[in-house]
């Protein structure tokens, strides 16, 4: 008996199960560390790959002479600019005050989004009355917000919040209004004969079922959060304690293309880092609900 | 013409010195605003003002939320350029603020690609101006109609006027994008030194005296005619940051510098702020001529619907403070 | 056009008068559901008129489509009624239907103990009352595992249940033993008749099995093909525990199917 | 035999009823036109309401004297500038050209997007790579992408399209790849069991199924396109009659309270009037599969 | 452990040998299946071995949970083996699962012709085929309809003409006629008996019901409960056509269904 599927390497006639997603099958590999150490060469190596793969054609760029310098400076000056830069204390300290703001800003979005988008997903009128405008609302600059967040909160903390909270807000309605109109109907059906009803059902069937929706909605609404917090932190700027939207545009003004690239990495690398936990959450709930995991 | 408001009245009354209270103060990180950049960084302010008034001051990055802010009461005080406080004088009907101190002068004017060397070799090529209707636009429309030149608001014409944003025209300089820019420093400095641009003409040429307004202060009214005492007390501290740049020039680019660098990270480059601070003129002088000119222009170029300045210029306090310290006054023109 | 019969309830012996509201009654009175409008309409159901005594088992034949499951979401208000009424039933119902839906975020012992959480119990007799529940259906070791990790016939079980758990006074079932063995089923349904004695419950069950439907009910009904109306209804005088490869079920059975057999062919003729 | 379901308002134990979501019933009318007039009117007056209650706020707040009238400019004001600037051609053109440009961009997106999209979910090494990235790539704000757009397009129409597409094509991917992670794998196995392999399994079965989340991604991805292209038409004003983005943020410039309002109430109806598109398209798509399709 | 005993084919009575590939035909050796990995894996097939002669009708018996659905999707090649050899499948085969898996977005016709489309079959031929597979399952009227639209049998019903729709020489189908009233059922045994014998397919065939298993099968296979082995193969030898309440049938059934149940209650006990 042996402990291979010779078949499935044999047989031609297999070939075509290639036509269903390759990452319904894991492959058989031997030992549990060996398991681990294959994941994580999985998930490693291509990353690494197109890493070398930009990093190199940038170079290769740059060694041909096509811009100038200091419009397109050569990696190694980035990297110096990069890690010369995150040797001081006013790079990180930018990083904290900016993610200290985003992370309030989106925890108030998540609250506010979701009750609102509850709200607009259970009451017909409501839907009727606003549901329209909160795709309106997205398509709204951040600057417009301006005036209004300035008349509102004059200038301080809260000037920021709310464009950030205004930004984000909608994704994370839409993300669980669209959810919510897409729970399967037997479910809910099963939820009314549990003897569920309102909040109730709500907890235990619908926003369950919302869930996958709702995590891309929030994905969308860091994104949108993100977006309108570097254009408010072009609003309020305080001296020596820069943040990553004022640093990022102060290095623009400059046309400083090093601290621009520096800035647009660790913007990058945030991104990176918060869409880890995004699809961890995903991952979880793909896993849980039967639908298969990748890496 | 000293005809201005009560509150301007009131403030030549009332004495800085026993002021108390906060004056929350705008400005933007930018060496036109080199006052405002001193008077913080090197103490200049704290020093000069009384010890019972507390300035706040406030970044800005442009002058449409400084003036936002003004108008919503965020703000008391700021440095501003000519083209926002018109804009907020015009919108308000003249009921939100006016003008009380001159503050920067000069540091604007024509670099060209150095195949440029006649006016008429601008015929065909683009020309950056900052931003549609801005001082430096109005500038260069007004110029390249009295060049002869047609123009229009959408690029089109004999000299294509192409509006980039001050962070993307050094790029579109050297990518050819455009020959020309009408520029400001430090941008024209910079443009010079660093982007091989040429001097085609500076702005000052084209002003009596050869001095135009770049930057003023501006108070909202509320704040001039409640707290007039307070608003001699920053005209005292001002006057001290002007007199400091002329005493101190080395010092003062080091301040000014040390201030940008507390808000952006970067230093500006020795070169290019020593020769800003060149081309800048620092004056409580508004200029209050060139700014009636520049409006002027505006209208006859077609960007701006005729306005009143009558009024914009509130320097009744302005001038009590100078002749305290036995100074010149200054005068509004026919704009006072 | 539909013929009423009651059937006694087993045990309480006990009738109830039409107007009182009984505990687990279940009276229906021209009971019309047409799906859509205009030319497109389905009649699903058309006048059907049906009295389930508290406390009786009731199974349901029918030809496929005919209403059947129709019928059950509208006892329990899933629906609404295009015309008729349907009155004394104490809502919420425990019900079965046709097809698992378990909630793929829950376990298996999760969703059963959905059904007790909603209901207030205590978080402990919660996971102890899944258990033997699950041991009911002869799930015990599945606890832990998520709907997507059983067979089919091993969700259905869950949901059997599922709504057991329930502990409503009536209990509607859609073809819950569909997709389960011959023995299992044996075996489940002494459980469910154990089960229907001991808690006096009402129950509506619908199959195809008409065996089944002999094993377990008090009365059969029969339901004609689309639109669905009462065709008949059997009483099933048998005494139980009945077995269901005995000769009289087999017998009762053999006639019951003779009648759906000349109903189906009646429509497909 | 009454036509109307009497029990339903008799029975106080069918109150609990209510837990399930209320969209699913429709009421009992009675003839055709009376249901559409009822459709309309259900989906009229919240709107016709919230909009009477927002101005009717607005005019409250302005007739208080809060704030002076060239900060908060009357309702009335705003609607004279309206009704005056529609009246010029001026209005129109700048709609018409960023209108033009959106859906220039939007659509060069839905394609770069959903390509993107597919290969991404379907090449566990690209997911590796670059699948962190997009979420990154949307929290890069479009100014940010300025440099580059120069780079590459110097100042042209290009150049918007550009910080358009980057700004949309990470919201549209996302979309679609999310909605591939969440097919239900037994669909998958009937599409592999009717020999679908490849291109045919995704035309057939898998792209299908995401079409929920596909939507939900354009309309996300529409609400970036917008807001990079309002800050794209800054940049460049191309033999460039008006833009939306370049008179509004004219508006602001002049700081002209009510053109920035009338500017404000302009793009808030073409996002009303856009999410209008995509509500139909989901209550089609809603309706097919038999989930209940709200007015 | 396994014992293998080949069913000759009806009709062409050819015999094929061990090495030759056939078409139909399915062998497989040894076939051990395991979900998940450590302490909490379970072992779905233990060690399968079957034969299945092309043109045959198999069908598979066993307890809820044996490994009869995983069994399938491993002849259609839906997931790997853990261990052993699938041998001589032409794939793709064609399919019936245990819930209907019909596509939402699709009319009940777009379901069936979906089958069709992928194949390259023109769009006239399609609509037509579509239309008569419909008729076959007696769902006539019903192509324009949507799945939500249709009961859970309909739906089963729309599953089976796609698979017939599929034209494959092996056909997998796990209990097809599970949600069907007793006269619907025989009709299609006997739809489903002849399309078997036209086209000369080699049919998988799952199911409880034990009688429908002789009626349809030249070999009815009985595996064991969880892990799954094949238990016992029974040769059917009577002739066709048979009717599904005869003596023999009823009586071959009463066989199997003794051995099936001294099986659950062996696992148990
Ligand atoms: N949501 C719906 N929309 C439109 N028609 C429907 C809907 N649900 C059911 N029907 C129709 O109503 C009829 C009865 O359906 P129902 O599900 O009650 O049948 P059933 O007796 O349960 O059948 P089965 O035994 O196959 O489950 C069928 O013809 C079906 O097409
Ligand atoms: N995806 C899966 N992950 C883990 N375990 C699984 C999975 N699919 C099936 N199993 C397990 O494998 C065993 C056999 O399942 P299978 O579906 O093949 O049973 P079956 O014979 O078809 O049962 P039924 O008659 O109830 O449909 C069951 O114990 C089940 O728990
Ligand atoms: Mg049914
Ligand atoms: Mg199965």
């Amino acid at each position: 008996m042996p402990v291979e599927t010779v078949e499935v390497e044999r047989d031609p006639s297999r070939k075509w199960v290639s036509g269903l997603d390759e990452l319904e099958k894991t492959p058989v590999t031997e030992t549990r560390w060996g398991r681990l150490g294959a994941k994580l060469w999985a998930g490693t190596w291509p990353k690494v790959l197109a890493l070398v793969f930009v990093v190199g054609a940038w170079q290769l760029l740059f060694l041909s002479g096509w811009k100038a310098s200091w419009v397109l400076p050569a990696p190694l000056t980035v990297w110096q600019d990069l890690s010369e830069y995150a040797a001081t204390a006013d790079y990180w300290q930018a990083i904290l005050i900016t993610l200290q703001r985003a992370l309030t800003g989106f925890a108030l979005s998540v609250v506010i989004g979701t009750l609102l988008g509850i709200a607009v997903a259970r009451f017909k009128p409501l839907r009727a009355a606003i549901g329209s405008l909160i795709t309106g609302l997205q398509t709204m600059p951040s600057i417009m917000w301006f005036p209004l967040a300035i008349l509102l909160f004059q200038i301080s903390e809260s000037t920021i919040m709310f464009v950030v909270v205004l930004g984000a807000v909608p994704s994370i309605a839409s993300g669980i209004i669209s959810g919510i109109d897409y729970v399967p109907p037997a479910w809910k059906r099963v939820g009314a004969v549990l003897g569920m009803k309102g909040l109730n059902l709500y907890r235990h069937v619908v926003l369950p079922a919302t869930l996958p929706s709702f995590v891309s909605g929030l994905k969308q609404g860091w994104a949108f959060a993100w977006r309108s917090l570097m254009a408010g932190e072009l609003l309020v700027i305080v001296a020596g304690q820069g943040s990553i939207g004022a640093l990022m545009q102060g290095a623009r003004e400059f046309n400083d293309a090093a601290r621009v690239l520096t800035w647009i990495i660790t913007v990058l690398a945030i991104g990176i880092v918060v869409d880890a936990f995004f699809r961890a959450a995903d991952s979880r709930i793909r896993s849980s609900w039967g639908l298969h995991q990748d890496s | 013409g000293n005809d201005g408001g009560s509150g301007s009245e009131a403030a030549a009354e009332a004495d800085g010195a026993t002021a108390s209270g906060t004056i929350r103060l705008g400005y933007f990180g930018n060496v036109t605003h080199a006052p405002a950049l001193v008077g913080l960084e090197a103490g200049v302010f704290n020093d000069t003002l009384p010890s019972a008034v507390t300035i706040e001051a406030t970044v800005f990055n442009a002058g449409p939320s400084a003036i936002e802010a003004l108008f919503n009461g965020a703000i008391d005080i700021t440095y501003i350029g000519p083209n926002p406080a018109i804009n907020g004088w015009a919108q308000s009907g003249g009921e939100a603020l006016h003008i009380i101190a001159g503050s920067t002068s000069g540091g604007a004017g024509l670099v060209v690609h150095e195949s440029i060397t006649t006016a008429e070799d601008l015929r065909g090529k683009a020309l950056a101006t900052p931003q549609l209707g801005n001082t430096q636009d109005v500038a260069a429309r007004y110029w390249l109609k009295e060049q002869g030149f047609e123009t229009d608001e959408s690029g089109g014409g004999d000299v294509a006027v192409t509006p980039i944003e001050n962070s993307e025209v050094a790029a579109a300089f050297d990518e050819g994008v455009v020959q020309a820019a009408w520029a400001v420093e430090p941008r024209y400095s910079d443009l010079v030194l660093k982007h091989g641009a040429v001097e085609f003409l500076n702005e000052r040429e084209l002003w009596e005296g050869g001095e135009f307004v770049t930057t003023h202060v501006i108070v909202s009214k509320t704040f001039l005619d409640e707290q007039p005492a307070l608003v001699k007390a920053f005209l005292e501290g001002h006057l001290a940051a002007l007199d400091y740049i002329a005493a101190n020039p080395e010092e003062a680019r080091t301040a000014s510098n040390d201030r940008i660098e507390a808000l952006t990270d970067k230093r500006l480059d020795d070169a290019v702020i020593a020769a800003a601070f060149e081309n800048l003129s620092f004056t409580a002088d508004p200029v209050a001529a060139s700014l009636q000119g520049s409006k002027d222009h505006a209208v006859e170029v077609g960007l701006l619907e005729e306005v009143d300045l009558k009024g914009i210029y509130a320097l009744d306090a302005l001038n009590q403070v100078l002749s305290d310290r036995g100074d010149a006054e200054v005068s509004a023109g026919d704009l006072g | 056009m539909s013929l009423i019969r009651a059937a006694k309830p087993q045990g309480t012996g006990a009738r109830v008068g039409d107007a009182a509201r009984a505990s687990g009654a279940v009276v229906l009175t021209d009971v019309v559901k047409r799906y859509g409008r205009g030319p497109g309409a389905v009649t699903a159901l058309d006048g059907v008129s049906l009295r389930v005594e508290p406390g009786s088992f009731t199974c349901l034949l029918g030809a496929s489509g005919c209403g059947k499951s129709t019928l059950l979401s509208l006892v329990a208000g899933l629906d609404d009624l295009t015309a008729g009424s349907i009155d004394d039933v104490e809502r919420p119902v425990a019900m079965m239907f046709q097809e698992p839906a378990l909630f793929p975020w829950l376990t298996v012992a999760g969703n059963v103990e959905l059904a007790l959480r909603v209901r207030g119990v205590g978080r402990a007799e919660r996971r102890q009352r899944a258990a033997e529940l699950l041991d009911t259906v002869r799930l015990e070791g599945f606890a832990h595992k998520r709907p997507h990790e059983l067979s089919g016939g091993m969700r259905q079980r869950v949901a059997l249940a599922r709504a057991l758990a329930q502990d409503a006074s009536v209990l509607l079932m859609d073809e819950p033993f569909g997709a389960l063995d011959a023995m299992t089923r044996d075996i489940l349904h002494d459980e469910l008749e154990r089960i229907w004695r001991e808690r006096e419950l009402t129950v509506l069950f619908v199959t195809h099995n008409v065996r089944e439907a002999v094993r377990l009910g008090d009365q059969v009904v029969l339901l004609s093909s689309r639109p669905g109306r009462v065709l008949n209804v059997y009483d099933v005088a048998m005494d139980r525990p009945r077995r269901i490869d005995s000769a009289p079920v087999a017998n009762l059975a053999a006639e019951i199917t003779d009648a759906l057999r000349a109903e189906v062919s009646r429509h497909a003729g």
